[in-house]
């Protein structure tokens, strides 16, 4: 059709010099696509984590179980923890979006903090575990759970290194307000790992796991 | 036929100033109001394990309460409710291939005990 | 994913950095291949390396031929023969179809697009470094102790320590470990470069059918690949570190390998044979002067195959006893898969019918692509009958099954597809009389290695057996496949033969040597490095085609005024002058593209690799000693860690090079000043390109014609 | 053409074929191939179609001159709906009767007439264990005819797969997981089969019989393997007393159970031993020369297996030969 037309003539605006304008047939950055197809298939990743807990839940024919060792009330500030750094994480986009370079370097620490201490949080659960005999090796439950939420620590772990990277080029003054995508394609990451929590958390901890032999 | 194709893909092309590209973005306010919700959700989770009435439903209000703040944390902070819906769709499928996937695989093992379907 | 995130923090303003090493500048020579990001070079260093890899597959094909060619064979061991169709499993799949894969997407998809290059360059360099050094990985246990051995697919616990003590599963694991990262880097990168970096006007219903078939593809491998990353996890868990995941004494459950394994590896299948349906169907409308028989539904039932390839998996496991229910829903979803790959068959019978069909080389290909995929196919829905899929399973009439799907099917793709874009990577031709002869070796040899075991397989002959007594009525048709096998080395043989003539007595390609419809054909070949002087706009489907033709009131096509047929053979100094449809190197510097520099780091962080993975398998026997694993790792640190301190474009440095890629003259024709290397991707290229060239490439420059469809 | 298919038919049918699975001799294995028959057939029509299509066009369509110019179709809606809803219907009818018999064949076997057994997959042999009649045996599955056969199918080390193909589908023998699967034969013989799933180095050789008694057959089978082995009386039988001895000695008593004598698990019951036609994995037939070859050095003669070789001299291998051959 004669409609057509107009499309070729739309073009010459596209090329328009036109600084850090995103000149793509989505409109989206490619890195901010391509992070969120990455986030699409650490679904499957994570899935797949998941479901094997799942599957091996009650299965052991050794202790230590679940009930045995699980401390809710622990576990349920350390979740507290890393929600809330999905939290200062948004905030810290947006200040940068704002172009409130201090405010960005603080929310970003504080990201990096909470994080921190959700892993110092794990660290110390996994150590308490292992005093009280629940390694990989002792049974299935041990196997599932320290290869899910390691997995899932190595993610948070991998999450501040970027925040402090992050933090590191903004004092270094090449994190200007127009590259704000570069924080927002951070805290993507980081609010997945955050989601993924979320779910770890009802699924492994807040879920009872039914004992072995029936019941 | 092709019309509205070309329509569509040159709104996408157009440049987007950047930053606060896509539409209504929530203020710190909404951020903030939203934590706290996530927080209140996450303290009826706590209170829910806590409680000792039928275990089937406790879990299934477990479940869908996992389901609402992981559905807040993607649309609000990772502003999947604002932005471009290819991400929305791209982060779907890879959501939605896997819990359909994971969980007819369990099923398929035995670990849904649906005792209302006679063959299950 | 570091990577990718702060790669773009450090590319704009970072005139002044420190830098590790001196930006590699070499327009040619063996370092401008190592540090090359050049999507082109990456194709052929992809295609190339999985050649190889076929004849190593090939070679070990072989071997398990001769074994079986009589009963109680005795050519090979029984160890060695448990390695030999495991690695030549692992192989065809893993290095052969799957890189071939992807040195199509790499070549080609930024040219059909009408791109630069893709999204992002230097991840895609890391894809096949990492992909090159998983193979060799894989291929280093056949030195050091015995290769895999437990079957390409693995099951647990065969594979567990307990019954599989030597390193040879180790191999295996950190093996496809490695090339897992290869295909999902390279999935993110081509998702993002066919969603992001289309030239203006191409809808995505305007896409080649390469490219959506592509898109498709590594969707598929952007889910898949992770489900096979955490299995292979486990796998290892249990291997190194004493976990129990599939365990049976430990409760641990056998089935759930399976699961992880299909799950993965049904959509695997078809990440196997999409690009080469892509690609058959992008030669088939070529030589049949037709346009491909319903586009869009062809579009549509790639992307319901790669849906419904998600529900299927359980096939792989009818005789596992997952009860009736279960066999039953997944006997019925694997039956309707062949309704969508039914439609694209008779499509491309659409497509041929009423077409005027020229039978060059690629064409034979594609049309013996129709009719042996078919085959294929339809044994699979035999296999979908779950009931007597308990008498076919794990018998030869799955090995003729698949073979005729992968080989049938990909590779008679992939090879029409070699043949049909040879002159497009090398500018010159293969030669036809050869092709052929590779053809119907080829074809004869194929049908005489995999329709016998049809039969095999149904006269009870068992897959994966190094021996078989006599007296079972088996041994006239393993004789028969035996020398089919050996008829189709020789057709490889003249492949080799073909490409090696090709290079002494060069017939010189033209841009647009088949009269092709998609924009590769647009501009020479072997393209510049930097594909289009000038991002294309594209108006239709099949634009190229439109630029050259159009239909009159009956539908017949005819040519456009003002343009005349492109001869499809060009002389030496043709070539070398470039004049009109030349290589491209009589064309003034298109000024303003900004292609991305090339870059050691891709290299260096994908080397850490195996040495981790060596760290791995070793480590298990020093008693747990990682050192050598966290040395790989701290390699693949500090090379992602200079990656990300590197600006992807070096500014202001105006390098001389002229290494238009491919073919020989990549290595020779340097000197003839062509632009730096900088920017990153069409799209953003675009936008720098103040003043615009003529478009002395559009011949005749009929961007839009008013006539549609 | 017509010599190939003479020559197909040739070979298929000239020649007897012990594990062909399109010659169903017994009832369940008839469901399936009575199943497959009518799908062979839907298959055939479409291979045709399409080859024929292929061919046709090839022939037809084929460029006589560079100046032609076909009409431009682009596709045909009517068509394209047409070859989507025909197949999707013909696969519907198959469906259908794909579902009929996978429930048909899952129905588990009951009723006094079933045959119980247990089958234990071991690289690289099988165990098969009667729970109601009490035998213990190998390799060999004896069953009567015309009885419905029940098997509870386990593994002890990695996945086989049970398959006698004449008489059922094969279904898995899984570590910690119990199937089922059942097979009946029509009439009295032997039939072949082997282990299907990749099991590891000497899964070739992990091959298996069933052998189909009439009922007085059965009964005595039942007899002969449920009677306590004798002890060889050393001044009558000296080799064969030698050899009970030296069955202790060397060690095969700690992996073979004799009833009444050891008690190992690790390999093959021998209580009954003479009452098999084949050893090891059925890869031989028994007699004493295989015998010999067999304990001269088993991982020769079977890569792999599990027994070892104990480097006996000729004369302990005569004397446990000797008393093996008691073990009937
Ligand atoms: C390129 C790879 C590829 C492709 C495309 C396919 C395609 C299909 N496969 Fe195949 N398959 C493999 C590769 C592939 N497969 C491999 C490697 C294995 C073995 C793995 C291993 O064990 O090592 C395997 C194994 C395998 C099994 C397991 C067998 C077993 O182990 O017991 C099954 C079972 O259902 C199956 C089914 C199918 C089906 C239904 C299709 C369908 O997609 C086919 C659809 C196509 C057609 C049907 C033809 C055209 C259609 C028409 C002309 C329309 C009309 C037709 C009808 C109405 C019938 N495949
Ligand atoms: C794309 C995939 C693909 C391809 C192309 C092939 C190609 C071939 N395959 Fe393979 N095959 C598989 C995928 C593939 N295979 C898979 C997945 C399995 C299952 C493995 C498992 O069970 O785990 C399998 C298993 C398999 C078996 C069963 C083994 C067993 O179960 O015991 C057999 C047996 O005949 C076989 C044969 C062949 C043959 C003869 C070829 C031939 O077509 C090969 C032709 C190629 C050549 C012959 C190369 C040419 C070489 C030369 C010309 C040499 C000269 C050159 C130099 C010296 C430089 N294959
Ligand atoms: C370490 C354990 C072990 C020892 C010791 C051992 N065997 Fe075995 N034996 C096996 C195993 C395992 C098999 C099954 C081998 C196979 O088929 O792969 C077997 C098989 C056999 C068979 C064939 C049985 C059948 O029906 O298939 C015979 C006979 C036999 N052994 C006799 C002996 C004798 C005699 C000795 C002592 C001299 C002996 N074995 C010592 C483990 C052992
Ligand atoms: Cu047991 Cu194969
Ligand atoms: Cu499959």
């Amino acid at each position: 059709m004669a409609t057509d037309a107009p499309a070729v003539q739309a073009e010459p605006a596209l090329t328009a010099p036109e600084a850090h304008a995103h000149v793509t047939n989505t409109g989206l950055s490619n890195e901010k696509l391509a992070m969120w197809a990455f986030l699409g298939s650490e679904c499957l990743l994570f899935g797949a984590l998941i479901s094997t807990y799942f599957l091996y839940r009650g299965r052991s024919p050794v202790g230590p179980y679940p009930k045995d060792i699980y401390d809710i009330p622990y576990t349920s500030v350390s979740s507290f923890v890393l929600l809330m750094s999905s939290l200062t994480m948004v905030l810290a986009l947006a200040a940068i979006q704002r172009g409130d370079s201090r405010r960005l370097r603080v929310w970003l620490l504080a990201t990096a903090l909470l994080g921190s201490s959700f892993i110092a949080g794990q660290v110390y659960e996994f150590t308490t575990f292992i005093r009280e005999g629940l390694t990989l090796k002792t049974n299935l439950f041990g196997s599932s759970f320290f290869v899910l939420t390691g997995f899932h620590g190595v993610h948070v772990t991998v999450g501040i290194v970027m925040l402090l990277s992050l933090w590191t080029l903004s004092m270094r003054g090449k994190l200007p307000q127009e590259r704000a995508e570069v924080v927002e394609i951070a805290g993507l990451y980081w609010h997945f790992v955050d989601v993924v929590w979320i779910v770890i958390f009802t699924v492994v901890y807040l879920i009872p796991s039914p004992t072995p032999h029936g019941g | 036929m092709s019309t509205e194709a070309i329509e569509e893909s040159e709104a996408h092309r157009r440049p987007h100033a950047e930053g606060g590209e896509h539409g209504a973005h929530p203020t710190e306010a909404t951020y903030i109001k939203i934590a706290m919700i996530l927080a209140a959700v996450t303290g009826i989770e706590v209170a829910l394990y806590y409680t000792s009435f039928n275990q089937q439903a406790t879990n299934a209000m477990l479940i869908a309460l996992a389901g609402i703040k992981f559905v807040m944390v993607a649309a609000y902070f990772m502003h999947l409710k604002f932005d471009n819906k290819v991400l929305r769709r791209l982060f779907t499928t890879g959501f939605i291939l896997a819990s359909l996937c994971y969980v007819a695989y369990l099923w398929t093992l035995g670990v849904f005990k649906l005792s209302f379907l006679p063959w299950a | 994913m570091t990577d990718v995130s702060l790669a773009p923090a450090a590319s704009s303003q970072a005139a002044a950095e420190p830098r590790l090493l001196r930006r590699p500048l070499h327009p040619t020579g063996i370092w401008s291949w190592l540090t090359t990001i050049d999507h082109k070079r990456i194709g052929i260093l992809y295609g190339g390396t999985s050649l190889l890899f076929f004849l190593a597959g090939g070679i070990e094909a072989l071997l398990i031929r001769l074994q079986l060619a009589r009963p109680n064979g005795t050519v090979i061991p029984a160890g060695l023969f448990n390695e030999l169709f495991t690695m030549h499993g692992t192989t065809m799949i893993f290095l052969v179809v799957m890189p071939l894969s992807a040195a199509f997407f790499n070549y080609l998809v930024p040219l059909q697009i009408g791109a630069r290059d893709v999204a992002f360059p230097r991840l895609n360099a890391f894809s096949y470094w990492t992909f090159l050094c998983g193979g060799l990985f894989l291929y280093s246990s056949f030195l050091l102790g015995g290769a895999p051995n437990g079957g390409w697919f693995g099951y647990a616990p065969n594979t567990t320590v307990t019954f599989n003590p030597g390193h040879n599963i180790d191999f295996w694991v950190f093996g496809l470990q490695i090339l897992g990262i290869a295909s999902t880097v390279g999935a993110v990168n081509f998702v993002t470069t066919i969603l992001n970096l289309r030239a203006p006007g191409m809808t995505l219903f305007r896409m080649p059918i390469f490219t959506w078939m592509s898109l498709v593809a590594n969707f598929l491998l952007l889910f898949a690949m992770p489900i096979i990353t955490v299995a292979l996890f486990l796998l290892m868990f249990d291997r190194n570190f004493g976990s129990h995941f599939f365990d049976p004494t430990a409760g641990g459950n056998a089935i759930l390998w399976q699961h992880l394994f299909w799950l993965f590896g049904h959509p695997e299948v078809y990440i196997l044979i999409l690009p080469a349906m892509g690609m058959v169907s992008e030669i088939i409308p070529v030589f049949a002067r037709k346009p491909l028989f319903g586009y869009r539904v062809m579009v549509i039932s790639g992307i319901a195959i790669g849906f419904m390839g998600w529900g299927v998996w359980v096939h792989h496991m009818f005789s596992t006893g997952l009860g009736p229910v279960a066999v039953s829903a997944f006997s019925l979803s694997t039956m309707f898969i062949a309704v969508p790959t039914g439609v694209k068959i008779f499509n491309w019978l659409g497509t041929l019918h009423g077409g005027s069909l020229k039978f060059s080389t690629p064409m034979l290909f594609a049309v013996g692509f129709v009719a042996m995929f078919t085959i294929g196919g339809l044994s699979g829905v035999t296999h979908a009958v779950s009931p007597h899929d308990r008498q076919q399973t794990d018998t030869y009439y799955v090995v003729a099954h698949f073979h005729y799907v992968l080989f049938g099917g990909s590779l008679f793709g992939i090879m029409g597809g070699i043949y049909y874009w040879w002159p497009k990577f090398f500018g010159r031709f293969l030669n036809d009389r050869l092709g052929k002869f590779h053809f119907w070796l080829w074809f004869i040899g194929f049908n005489m290695t995999f329709g016998p075991m049809h039969l095999l397989g149904l006269q009870g002959m068992p897959r994966r057996i190094y021996r078989y007594p006599t007296g079972m009525g088996w041994d006239f048709w393993n004789m028969v496949s035996t020398i089919g096998a050996f008829t189709i080395a020789t057709s490889v043989l003249i492949f080799i033969i073909n490409v090696y003539r090709s290079t002494r007595h060069p017939v010189y390609a033209s841009s647009d040597p088949w009269d092709g419809r998609s924009l590769e054909w647009s501009i020479p070949s072997p393209p510049p490095h930097y594909n289009f002087a000038e991002v294309p706009v594209v108006t239709h489907e099949d634009d190229y085609w439109h630029r050259k033709y159009t239909e009159d009131a009956s539908g017949r096509l005819v040519r456009l005024e003002g343009t005349a047929p492109i001869p499809a053979v060009i002389t030496a100094e043709e070539r070398a002058n470039g004049n009109g449809h030349g290589n491209g190197h009589g064309h003034d510097d298109p000024p303003g593209i900004h292609l991305p520099s090339p870059s050691y780091f891709p290299l260096v962080a994908s080397t850490g690799l195996p040495v981790m993975a060596y760290g791995m398998v070793y480590g298990r026997d020093a008693g747990q000693n990682y050192v050598i694993t966290a040395i790989g790792a701290l390699i693949v640190l500090v090379g992602l860690f200079a990656w990300a301190m590197e600006p992807s474009v070096e500014p202001e440095e105006h390098v001389e090079s002229g290494d238009a890629p491919g073919g020989p003259e990549a290595l020779t024709g340097g000197g003839d000043g062509q632009p730096a290397l900088v920017g990153a991707g069409a799209g953003v290229d675009a936008e720098d390109d103040g003043e615009r060239i003529p478009r002395d490439l559009l011949r005749g420059g009929q961007t839009e014609s008013e006539e549609e469809r | 053409m017509a010599t190939l298919v003479a020559v197909l038919l040739g070979a298929c049918g000239k020649t007897t074929m012990p594990q062909d699975a399109l010659d169903p001799q017994g009832p369940v294995a008839r469901k399936l191939d009575h199943l497959i028959s009518p799908v062979f057939i839907v298959a055939g029509v479409f291979f045709v179609l399409v080859q024929f299509l292929t061919l046709f066009f090839a022939v037809r369509y084929r460029r006589r001159s560079e100046d032609e110019a076909p009409v431009q179709v682009h596709g045909n809606a009517r068509l394209e709906l047409a070859w989507t809803i025909v197949p999707a219907v013909i696969l519907f009818a198959v469906a259908v009767g794909t579902l009929t018999v996978i429930a048909d064949i899952n129905r588990p076997a009951k009723g006094a007439d079933v045959v119980h057994v247990d089958v234990i997959g071991h690289q690289w042999w099988w165990e098969f264990h009667y729970p109601t009649e009490g035998v213990t045996t190998a390799n060999e599955l004896h069953v009567p005819v015309g009885r419905l056969v029940a098997i509870t199918l386990t593994s002890k080390d990695v996945i086989h797969s049970f398959w006698p193909p004449k008489l059922a589908g094969k279904i898995d023998a899984v570590p910690g997981r119990l199937n089922h699967m059942s097979l009946q034969a029509d009439k009295p013989g032997t039939y072949y089969g082997q282990c299907a799933e990749f099991c590891g180095m000497a899964h070739a050789d992990m091959r298996l019989r069933v052998v189909a008694h009439s009922a007085g057959d059965w009964a005595k089978w039942v007899a002969a393997n449920t009677a306590t082995p004798r002890l060889p009386i050393e001044s009558v039988e000296a080799k064969a007393a030698a050899g009970s001895t030296l069955f202790r000695q060397k060690g095969c008593a700690s992996c073979h159970t004799v009833e009444g004598y050891s008690k190992g698990t690790v390999g093959p019951n021998l209580s009954h031993l003479q009452q098999r036609k084949v050893f090891a994995g059925a890869i031989f037939e028994m007699n004493d020369e295989n015998l010999r070859k067999w304990l001269r050095n088993p991982p020769k003669e079977k890569p792999g297996s599990i027994m070892p070789n104990l480097n006996l001299s000729e004369d302990e291998i005569t004397n446990l030969i000797a008393y093996l051959d008691t073990l009937k």
